[in-house]
């Protein structure tokens, strides 16, 4: 982890309240995998006392960028988007523990994602498909506007589409659709709001997989314990969201 | 510039020093900076036996603000002394453990058994925890339960002990009478603010706890008033704290009568901010007419007559 | 929308109403709105005869706050009933009279005249001044003289009485309860949190009084919290103010339990804060899904479980 | 007073420290005297809760622009200084009460300020020069880094310039330089640090004139007593500069 200032290159709304921001930086050639964050800070002054934690999408080592994809959701998300191309933003990053990419060994992987559960999911299906693994994508977002992605997704693989009120792909939720689809896979990756994951982890629950959890923060680093979630196998009964997460084995950790 | 400060049982390089829980044990920041650089060190709360805390949400942001509602997660103090204290041990910089209990027979044997750790320099009790024994009284707000835990700190530790106070009392300056009384070492002051936010969208308090401890720069001014206060009560050295984020905040709880300065919520926001501030207190202490940080202890409390000069 | 709220003296066209010392006698901000808009409106705090206040500084900004120590500057209430009253009858806004004073002969005397003229819909008694006739002990922060000042005040008001509660107390409830059984009609809350700014060049505190209140958005955690506290222990309707910018600020005060929600330090940054909130509310009020004000009040204690969510 | 967001249309460094700032607004249209000052918002969000008073120091009716000089002392100066040309001041203004150049009837008038003390004066001698009286300016600056106006005062009238450490003009205090030139004028009009105003009203004492003066402020407007002065003469015992003031007759406020 590293403490950069990241030149703005690009700032574009890609869906609803839905900003993509890309940034230069030396950050961009660390080792980054799919599911880490960055710990961004956000104003000026003591305005905001705490930074805000966004996974990365995509990382682009030859341009050295780092892309973001974030929801207009409160007074830090906005402040961010009023950021633009030539600013720098102060970030810590890579952040916490990704999807163990490299180790990954298998012919199918199931990609599920809800909202802005999806950007990480992103970068994960680009470097699963460099590895030549087959990937599935199974997003849900609330309707039509909020989508995004959906082309990039469908260059990488088979793309499923769900949205809470059918103005887009199938109505219903994610766990529909691979209830109806019967997915045959190796392993499952999810992402998305608490009710998502608990759901989709429930429905696979006979299957291997990884989930990515979210957690309002202090530190983002490991040191306040703002952001545990229980882990009763583990030794101390617990894991830092921020430090030993967000992405976990499925079994691993007990969502509240 | 000399930025040397000596308190009972802290040898300190200068007068910086992160806040308990805002810095872990050490180990996560120590990728960032060379923790030797710091005044000291005062790790999370230490318990009899291990704590997993509260349920979340256990932070939230607030107008310069943050609050916590932690609940002393922590590994119990064997564990710390096993696991966290070794790797503090390399540097070359007094550790202050903070001691949580529920009970004076916690408070008691946490704080022996972390006393006698060589890497243990101080010990800093803090007495603001939630559940205690005493029917719901708080050993922090209560004047003789304040007293009787540090009298009974003070007899099993093996190093100094600064009284962590409470700034939810009607009058601190009576908690610290007392705990003077019952032998501290220093105080330590201000822990958390009691407060609440509320989720418009849940309809409920957002922490899982409801109450949460209000820290950052919205509480400076209160533990300004309290550090000024004390000071003028009692010769007992002072460790201030609330809202530091730059060198002349340091400052300005040098004036106000603490002889060093504690830094929490800001680690969170800039998390080199102890560096930092190490780094520009020369300048700062010159800028306004210091020539060590001893020299500005307690300066805030000599009233000459000034205006607000236009030019 | 429904905004109306109507609570003992006072039949309220929305829930907003500026705080107290912060709105004067609303002359000044007559020449920017319209004050019928209002809820209601809280002037400056009236004492026995005309006081001067303290020296200046007299205010200082801190992080997302300020500190104030204007120190009850008013002409008195024969002046305040000849010459500013009259003003404020051409409105068809309730208004709330501030009470102060030293003693509690000063309280009644004051309650007794202001109470009795017609524009005067309800009395605001302000018990968190600093210096009262019994040793220093202050009306707001001990419960035996605050059940005693609420009766005395009672007794002689033509009006309902809200007793406006000092937050620098180890327990609100205590004081709550007390002036409960005095027999208050509403409560207002939060005053000030005491506190300080040193100025560093100076090397003195900023404010000529030292110490001062502190106000705005930093202290809205602390009165989010007592408000909630309270609500929980008695039924009085209670006035919530501390930090309030927005109408969101307005709902979190809604849902904590108050009835209705004033603006105080705002009125400074934005002098139209006021006109602006009750133009928002009812967007605001939808948008959490409510039909009016009334649905909203003490919402924030029925604890459904809620998950942060992603999408 | 209006409430309005003025335009910024230049930002000039003009003296160490030292900027000068042009707006647009419709705020210019209004009868604005020498020594009124706008109330202005500092940043966003509740970073800073009180304006901050800054005086006048030039009306343009023709143009409609306002101009203000100012001093970059803490967090607000710094703040204001780096709005750029094109962002909007929200602004409180004209406010207070100012020097009564309409009634003014005099040959001679003298002029003492001190550090940012000066721009309001300025506009009071262009105001003054307008009107035909003669202007005479004495001007007090630590150093010479911090002068500035010295060739706009000349063009009005009589300058004098004073510095603590002599860098430039006289070394010493604008009060001695009166003492030493012995002016003859009709009334005297000065704006400054404390310290100064108490000094040249004293030295003065025998003549009529105005003083401006400042305090830390709250609402601005006269609504929260924090800016109050004893006036021993007047009904109530005090004054609020902010609204009563920041000009007063020499004699009718005690000074701190
Ligand atoms: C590991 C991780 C990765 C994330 N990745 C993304 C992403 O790629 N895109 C995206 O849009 N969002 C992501 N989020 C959620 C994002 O952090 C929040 O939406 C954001 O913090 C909201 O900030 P705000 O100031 O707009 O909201 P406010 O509600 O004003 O924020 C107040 C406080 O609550 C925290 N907070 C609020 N909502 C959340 C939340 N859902 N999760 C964690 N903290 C929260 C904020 O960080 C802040 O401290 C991620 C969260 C985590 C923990
Ligand atoms: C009527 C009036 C006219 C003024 N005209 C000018 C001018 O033309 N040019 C100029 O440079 N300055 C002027 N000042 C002073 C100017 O207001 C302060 O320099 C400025 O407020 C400092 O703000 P800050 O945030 O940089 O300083 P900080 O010290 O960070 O400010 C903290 C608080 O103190 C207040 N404050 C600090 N110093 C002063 C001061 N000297 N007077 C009043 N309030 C103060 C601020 O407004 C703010 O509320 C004037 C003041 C008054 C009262
Ligand atoms: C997340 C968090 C955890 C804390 N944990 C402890 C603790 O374990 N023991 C303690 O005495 N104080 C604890 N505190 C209080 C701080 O040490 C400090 O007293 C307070 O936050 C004020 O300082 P600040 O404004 O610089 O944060 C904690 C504060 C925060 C924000
Ligand atoms: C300048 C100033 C003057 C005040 N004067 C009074 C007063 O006369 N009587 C009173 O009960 N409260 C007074 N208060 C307290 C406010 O009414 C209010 O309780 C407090 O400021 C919290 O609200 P806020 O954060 O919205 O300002 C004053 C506050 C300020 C900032
Ligand atoms: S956010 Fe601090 S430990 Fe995870
Ligand atoms: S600043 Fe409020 S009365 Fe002058």
């Amino acid at each position: 982890m590293i403490h950069e200032h990241l030149e703005i290159i690009s700032r574009e709304t890609i869906a609803k309240d839905t900003v993509e921001m890309t940034f230069k930086g030396k950050m961009a050639q660390e080792n980054i995998l799919p599911g880490q964050f960055l710990h961004l800070l956000v104003g000026e002054g003591s305005n905001h006392m705490l930074r805000r934690p966004i996974s990365i999408a995509g990382v682009d080592k030859q341009k050295s960028t780092i892309t973001i994809i974030f929801k207009l959701l409160g007074e830090g998300t906005n402040t961010l988007a009023k950021a633009e191309p030539g600013d720098q933003l102060d970030a810590l990053g890579p952040c916490g523990q990704g999807y163990p990419v490299d180790e990954l060994q298998m012919n199918h992987a199931l990609l599920v994602g809800g909202g802005i559960g999806v950007p990480p999911l992103y970068y994960l299906a680009q470097r699963l498909h460099e590895k030549g693994i087959q990937v599935t994508m199974v997003a849900g977002f609330q309707n039509k506007e909020q989508v995004f992605y959906e082309g990039a997704f469908r260059s990488l693989g088979d793309y499923y589409l769900a949205t809470d009120d059918g103005s887009a792909g199938e109505k219903g939720f994610v766990t529909d659709i691979i209830k109806k689809e019967g997915f045959d896979f190796d392993q499952f990756f999810t992402c998305g709001p608490t009710g998502m994951l608990k759901a989709v982890s429930t429905q696979l629950e006979d299957e291997e997989g990884f989930i990515s959890i979210e957690q309002r923060m202090g530190c983002g680093i490991g040191a306040c314990f703002a952001c545990v979630v229980p882990a009763p196998d583990s030794e101390s009964g617990y894991k830092k969201i921020c430090k030993d997460g967000p992405v976990f084995r499925a079994k691993e950790v007990v969502l509240a | 510039m000399n930025l040397n400060i000596k308190l009972p049982g802290l040898d300190m390089k200068n007068p910086i020093l992160p806040a308990s829980g805002c810095f872990g044990f050490g180990k996560e920041y120590a990728e960032l900076y060379d923790l030797n650089l710091l005044g000291a060190i005062t790790i999370k709360a230490a318990t009899g036996s291990a704590r997993y805390g509260n349920a979340t949400p256990r932070v939230a942001e607030t107008s310069a603000g943050m609050l916590n509602a932690i609940g002393l997660q922590n590994p119990g103090v064997d564990q710390i002394i096993e696991n966290e204290l070794p790797f503090l041990a390399g540097y070359d910089t007094p550790i202050i453990a903070n001691v949580a209990g529920s009970t004076v027979e916690e408070y008691v044997e946490v704080a022996r058994k972390i006393s006698k750790h060589p890497v243990i320099k101080a010990i800093e009790l803090n007495i603001s925890c939630p559940n205690v024994k005493e029917g719901g009284v708080q050993f922090g707000t209560d004047p003789e339960l304040a007293k009787m835990v540090t009298a009974a700190v003070k007899e099993v530790s093996d190093v100094p002990v600064y009284v962590k106070l409470s700034p939810n009392v009607t009058d601190i300056t009576v908690i610290a009478r007392a705990v003077e009384e019952g032998g501290a070492d220093g105080l330590s002051l201000i822990n958390t603010l009691t407060g609440m936010q509320i989720n418009l969208a849940g309809r409920k308090p957002l922490l899982a706890n409801k109450i949460g401890g209000l820290s950052g720069p919205a509480v400076k001014p209160v533990a300004i008033r309290m550090v000024y206060q004390i000071r003028q009560m009692t010769n007992l050295p002072i460790i201030g704290m609330g809202g530091v984020t730059t060198a002349e905040d340091v400052l300005e709880f040098l004036l106000a009568g603490a002889s060093a300065v504690a830094v929490g919520t800001a680690n969170f926001q800039h998390p080199f901010v102890c560096s930092e501030i190490i780094q520009n207190l020369p300048d700062v202490l010159s800028k306004y007419g210091f020539s060590s940080v001893e020299d500005a202890i307690g300066k805030g409390h000599e009233h000459a007559d000034t205006n607000l000069s236009r030019a």
